[in-house]
């Protein structure tokens, strides 16, 4: 199926190439969960903070067992802030 | 060993921790304008660079001394004996580099002496820029080449 | 004690300097900075004055943190009535002028009256004096502080000055010193031209004393630690600014775009931190040149930034090839994704006009938009515009526009009026994006609810300063909620009110509670007080200082009908995004809000309330 | 080896200490003519302020210093050097025989050809016996009289108004401290003393002094006469070098030296207040009496003396004064250079003025009034000869980033 990552802030590095503007479609295997596409791109983990999936806030804590499906749009942030 | 201040300016951030840091120890207040640090501001070229004294080897403000208030201890810091200084200011146009400063309040000269081993500035940089380490290492020629350039200039190549 | 007790008082019309003694009876009853100047503002003025005659007074003022050592310790306000809005108006800027005001011995400015012909404020230590400023009225606040610090020869001056747009009456102008830090909202700029008073200059060279040493360096020297270890404030900040949250706000579907007519901006990604950072330009160096802190500040969220040499904004124009304040989240949205306009240098120069002229970017770029809205329905032709193609998404209209606003000049005159009283004048009141007459910025309150609940109540009018939910709603701090109800957020936003009303009068920077609590900030104040200063008392202190402000609004004539957003936000949906189908539910949450702050239906404090917090 | 040094000023202070730096073994003898342990004429007006004792004038605060360094200190006056012999023949008779000499005797008070200086109650203010007479007449509300504004005069002005007198300044030129600084700062000073109380008559001179049923009356130029109780004359200084006559060492104003502070006899160095010596800003030779040049060349030449050859390339002209507080400074060639350009910044109300004098774009020379932070970068960029660059072109206009144009060009930071 198809997705998107969209890796932002320091996190961005990690992106394969071919990303452009922080974000890349991919072809990922039906049924992965959000840390399969992380752990496939080498992302470590415990700076993930801010996790949406299509904009919805994903806890972490959930990032193994949440499924994402055809069209899902997966951005990923380190610890920031701003105001 | 002897312990000398490094500066990277590169990672000054212009918070004036130093500075605050510097006035506490040194005159129990928080007071910019009385550190024996100071943090230029280039703005326009994005660049804040800590500046203090660099404990010269043969340093012009102690040669130039007329009351011998400005002394060498045993690490090679130069420090300024409140009890001697005058206050005539002589060392104030005598370093090169500025760092040697009158304070108007006490009526006396003052300079870093890096805290006798134990710099307040390193302690407060939250960067890093300024660091406390063996002059033997890597980065402290560079200060110095400054210094001995200024030496040069005048002729009077300093005897190490 | 943090403070030096002196207060100046100037009285521009009579060009009298007096100093007295600071009321420490009100600084126990609201610590500082905003509270204790908001408090000096009531007791002394009448709400119903006119903001911009000489019966407005403008206080300065700083906290008692401002110029110690703890993190982020040099702010000031500027407290007035707000030219823009009518409301009791406190901007808070960083930089290192308030420090330097308390290192001249100073705690307050309270500047009173008009100027018969303009003049500066000059603080050396003691020696206050009014000065002649014929020579730089019409001057930007850049050439101002470079020729005040040449007048009197100390490079080591700092200097809070208004641009030509607080003298042309801008009603959003700003306060601008150091250069690029401000006071911008609410139109204090213009309250400080309509005085005559071009700038405050000040050169301090004594000392900040706190009350216990010890205990201060051990509480600062622990605070300072936790801002380090936190992922946010430690490397966030620092690293990325608050620009970061260009491309979460937008992923979040609440980044108000063209007016607020969307909720997610196609180019956001060429306007967001991300970008600034990457290379660019001839030389390959990227917009964002390195990050600066404000006085005291171990986080360093500040950015400098470059405008690309070649562009056609400054290609002309080698006085803009140096380095200065680059964008902000909010300047950042209000010039790029509120018109529409992705052109990244674009904005940094208009980032840059903003700060060099004075002029409130957030409001600027919310006025700019309504007006190309207008523009793109009709109501607004060439013919007002003087052929200037308003088109959402135009650079050269965003650069145009900004430099016209300072001058007041041609279409620049009216969009220094602000949105509302734009909006208003061409017919079309619900196109403006304000609450009590200011313009709100960067969060779609239907993407983040609590937001909507913040801006309605806000005492300046449309903030999202004085209760920052988005750190509870969409990063998780201090915990985590769901932006896209409306459940709990009364009670978020008075805590966030509360709160942050305390942290704005204590010196200290709001940016630290990304990684303090109440808890990290209490023992510095006590350090530094006389007296017990807990967590407790400072949040009474909060609450005690929102019902102040809320007070001078009723009395100012506010009523319960200007706690509201506009229509738009209130009846159209979002249409794109997690928020797409949602309305702000202001009606959901304003009746428990008035609630839990002891209000009655139409949003007055009772008699209970009021002599519960001695009011 | 025996290194003799003749004064006991700075220079020759410090020419001996650097003599024992670089030679252990040397003997090494200071022959000076007053009755005291060497001491430093900078410090009297702090001892007429009575901010230190006598003790707080010396050049050497630990008690043995010359004896724990072998230097033996001698109270004489010379009354003759004899190059040929490598001999000096001492006022009591005796001969002292050297390898090497380094003339240190610096200078000495100027007496104008002005009637009744001799009068009990004149004094020059350039010794510690001068400094004790005075403090004998200048108490409280006293009447004083200062003869001269240059240097000298005017920090002793600021010790005698400490020391709560009635005071009055004539300055024969038409400013104060002329040879330190231009009309503007003169002014400026001349201005700050009347505010704090002090009369300063300019182009005025004193015609004579007699004495007077209560003490002096001072006879001016203008036909008036003003009450003294002490006249201090502060009327400038010149080398001593009337005890070389006859010695076949070439001398001018001072003692002709060379690039290695060598006199024109061989083995014979001259130092400080008495050697003509290279001066930077201008090229030629002449004395430059200040405390700093006097550290300098004493160095250099013990280091010249004890084997180890030091070029002296020049010394600067700077002079740092504070007048009842206010603190002015000069450097190098602050009236510029031919061709040079100017950038000048003055602020009569706050007493601050800053004249930069610039050779191309590099710094020449210096003024200052009312500003002491990073003042001695002044002396950095003028005496590295530094380029500024663009930096110059900013300091034309705002002559008061002084310090951050050398901080940034030693950082390499160039202004867009």
């Amino acid at each position: 199926m198809n997705i998107t990552l969209k890796l932002f802030a320091s996190l961005g590095t990690f992106l394969p190439p071919g990303a452009a503007r922080n974000a890349i479609e991919l072809d990922v295997k039906n049924g992965a969960t959000i840390g399969d596409v992380l752990t496939q791109h080498c992302v470590p983990r415990e700076i993930c903070h801010l996790i949406l999936v299509n904009g919805i806030f994903a806890p972490p804590a959930i990032a193994d067992s949440k499924q994402l499906i055809e069209g899902d749009t997966l951005a990923v942030w380190p610890p920031v802030a701003g105001g | 060993m002897q312990m000398a201040l490094v500066i990277d300016p590169g990672k000054c951030t212009g918070c004036k921790q130093c500075e605050l840091a510097c006035s506490y120890v040194k005159e129990g207040e928080f007071n910019p304008a009385k550190s024996r640090i100071r943090v230029f501001d280039f703005h326009q070229d994005a660049r804040f660079v800590p500046y203090t004294c660099t404990q010269c080897d043969d340093a012009w403000c102690q040669k130039a001394c007329p009351v011998d208030a400005i002394t060498t201890n045993e690490w090679g810091v130069k420090e300024v004996h409140d009890d001697l200084c005058v206050g005539c200011k002589v060392c104030t146009i005598a370093c090169p580099f500025g760092t040697i400063n009158f304070n108007a309040s006490t009526g006396k000269v003052m300079k870093c002496d890096e805290c006798g081993g134990d710099p307040a500035c390193v302690k407060a940089c939250p960067t890093e820029a300024i660091v406390y380490m063996d002059v033997e290492q890597a980065g402290f020629d560079k200060m110095r080449a400054w210094a001995a350039k200024t030496d040069a200039a005048a002729g009077t190549a300093t005897a190490h | 004690m943090g403070w030096t007790g002196q207060v100046m008082r100037v009285n521009l019309t009579e060009g009298t300097c007096t100093p007295e003694a600071l009321n420490m009876e009100w600084a126990g009853e609201y610590l500082g900075q905003r509270g204790l100047a908001s408090k000096y503002l009531c007791e002394e003025m009448d709400p119903r004055i006119d903001p911009l005659s000489p019966d407005n007074m403008m206080i300065f003022a700083t906290g008692p943190l401002t110029g110690t050592c703890a993190s982020t310790g040099g702010r000031f306000s500027v407290i007035t009535k707000g030219a823009l809005t009518g409301a009791i108006a406190c901007s808070n800027s960083g930089g290192y002028w308030g420090a330097e005001l308390k290192f001249a011995g100073w705690d307050m400015i309270i500047l009173e009256g008009k100027a018969s012909s303009p003049v500066y404020l000059c603080i050396i230590d003691d020696k206050v004096e009014l000065l002649d400023a014929s020579d730089i009225w019409g001057k930007s606040v850049w050439d101002t502080d470079a020729w005040i610090k040449t007048r009197h020869q100390d490079p080591q001056m700092h200097i809070s000055a208004i641009g030509i747009a607080g003298e042309n009456g801008v009603l959003y102008a700003g306060i601008v010193n150091d250069l690029h830090r401000a006071a911008g909202r609410s139109g204090v700029g213009a309250v400080m031209g309509s005085k005559n008073l071009k700038a405050i200059a000040v050169r301090g060279t004594g000392g900040v004393k706190v009350d216990d040493f010890l205990a201060f360096m051990t509480a600062t020297t622990a605070a300072k630690k936790v801002l380090a270890g936190n992922a946010v404030t430690g490397e966030g900040l620092p690293t990325y600014g608050t620009q970061v949250l260009m491309n979460i706000i937008n992923e979040s579907g609440a980044l108000p775009t063209r007016n607020n007519r969307d909720v997610q901006f196609e180019d956001v990604h060429d306007i967001s931190a991300e970008a600034m950072a990457a290379p660019s330009g001839k030389d390959g160096k990227p917009n964002l040149q390195t990050n600066q802190a404000c006085f005291s500040c171990t986080i360093a969220c500040g950015r400098i930034s470059k405008v690309n040499e070649e562009h056609y904004t400054v290609q002309n124009k080698p006085e803009y090839w140096h380095a200065s304040g680059g964008l902000e989240y909010e300047a950042a949205w209000a010039l790029g994704a509120a018109v529409g306009v992705k052109d990244l240098d674009a904005l940094t120069y208009a980032n840059f006009i903003c700060n060099e002229q004075g002029i409130d970017p957030i409001s600027f770029g919310s006025t700019l938009a309504a007006a190309m809205e207008m523009y793109e329905d009709g109501v607004i032709t060439d013919k007002e515009t003087g052929g200037l193609a308003l088109e959402f998404g135009s650079a050269q209209a965003l650069t145009t526009a900004v430099e016209l606003t300072g001058k007041a000049e041609g279409f620049g005159k009216e969009l220094g009026m602000g949105s509302k009283r734009l909006c208003d004048k061409y017919g079309r009141p619900e196109l403006s994006m304000t609450v009590k007459g200011q313009e709100f910025p960067a969060y779609d309150p239907r993407g983040i609810q609590g937001m909507g609940l913040g801006y309605a109540t806000a005492n300046r009018g449309g903030c999202h300063l004085r209760s920052y939910t988005v750190a509870s709603e969409i990063l998780g701090i201090p915990e985590k909620t769901d932006p896209l109800v409306t459940d709990g957020k009364p009670g978020l936003v008075k805590a966030f009110q509360d709160a942050t009303a305390a942290v704005d009068s204590s010196g200290l920077c709001i940016f630290t509670t990304f990684a303090w609590t109440m808890e990290d900030i209490a023992p510095q104040i006590d350090a530094d007080l006389p007296g017990d200063w807990s967590v407790d008392r400072l949040l009474e202190v909060g609450e005690r200082i929102w019902n102040l402000e809320r007070q001078f609004n009723l009395q100012a004539g506010f009523t319960a009908k200007d706690d509201t957003l506009p229509k738009r936000l209130l009846n159209d949906a979002a249409k794109t995004g997690p928020a797409k189908g949602l309305v702000a539910g202001l009606d959901k949450m304003l009746p428990e809000y008035y609630e839990l702050r002891g209000w009655t239906k139409e949003g007055v404090p009772t008699s209970e309330t009021l002599s519960r917090l001695a009011l | 080896m025996h290194h003799v040094i003749l004064g006991a000023g700075p220079a020759g202070v410090i020419a001996a200490d650097n003599l024992r730096k670089h030679d252990a073994n040397a003997n090494i003898t200071i022959i000076g003519d007053e009755d005291e342990p060497p001491y430093s004429r900078m410090a009297i007006p702090y001892l007429l302020a009575g901010q230190i004792g006598e003790e707080g004038t010396y050049l050497r605060q630990d008690k043995g210093h010359y004896k724990n360094h072998g230097i033996d200190v001698k109270r004489v006056r010379a009354g003759a050097v004899d190059p040929k012999n490598k001999s000096i023949t001492l006022e009591d008779g005796s001969d002292v025989a050297y390898d090497r000499l380094l003339l240190a005797t610096g200078a000495s008070a100027i007496r104008p050809p002005v009637e009744g200086l001799d009068l009990p109650g004149v004094h020059n203010c350039w010794t510690m016996a001068d400094a004790r007479a005075i403090l004998e007449r200048a108490d409280k509300g006293d009447d004083v009289v200062l003869m001269g504004a240059g240097f000298i005069g005017s920090i002793i002005l600021e010790a005698l108004v400490k020391r709560g007198v009635k005071l009055v300044v004539v300055e024969m030129e038409d400013r104060m401290v002329p040879r330190m600084m231009d009309e503007t700062a003169g002014a400026m000073l001349k201005r700050w003393c009347e505010d704090k109380g002090v009369r300063v008559l300019t182009g005025t001179q004193i015609k004579g002094i007699a004495e007077s049923r209560d003490g002096l009356d001072v006879a001016l130029s203008s036909g008036k006469s003003l009450p003294a109780r002490l006249v201090v004359v502060a009327a400038g200084v010149a080398s001593n070098i009337g005890f070389l006559k006859g010695s076949g060492i070439d001398t001018d104003a001072g003692v002709k030296v060379d690039g290695f502070l060598r006199t024109s006899a061989p083995d014979v160095y001259a130092a400080g207040d008495v050697a003509q010596a290279r001066d930077m800003s201008t090229g030629e030779f002449s004395v430059l009496a200040i405390q700093p040049v006097a550290a300098d060349h004493g160095r250099i030449a013990a280091l010249n003396m004890a084997g180890h050859e030091t070029p002296h390339k020049g010394s600067l002209n700077m002079n740092v004064l504070a007048t009842i507080g206010l603190v002015t400074s000069s450097f190098g060639a602050w009236e510029g250079v031919k061709g040079g350009t100017s950038a000048r910044m003055c602020d009569d109300n706050a007493y601050r003025y800053l004249r930069l004098e610039f050779d191309g774009d590099r710094l020449a020379g210096a003024q200052a009034v009312g500003l002491t932070d990073h003042i001695g970068i002044a002396r950095g960029l003028i005496q590295t000869k530094l380029r500024l660059g663009r930096w110059k072109d900013i300091l034309m206009t705002s002559p008061e980033r002084l310090a951050e144009a050398y901080v940034a060009t030693s950082q390499g930071i160039a202004p867009v």
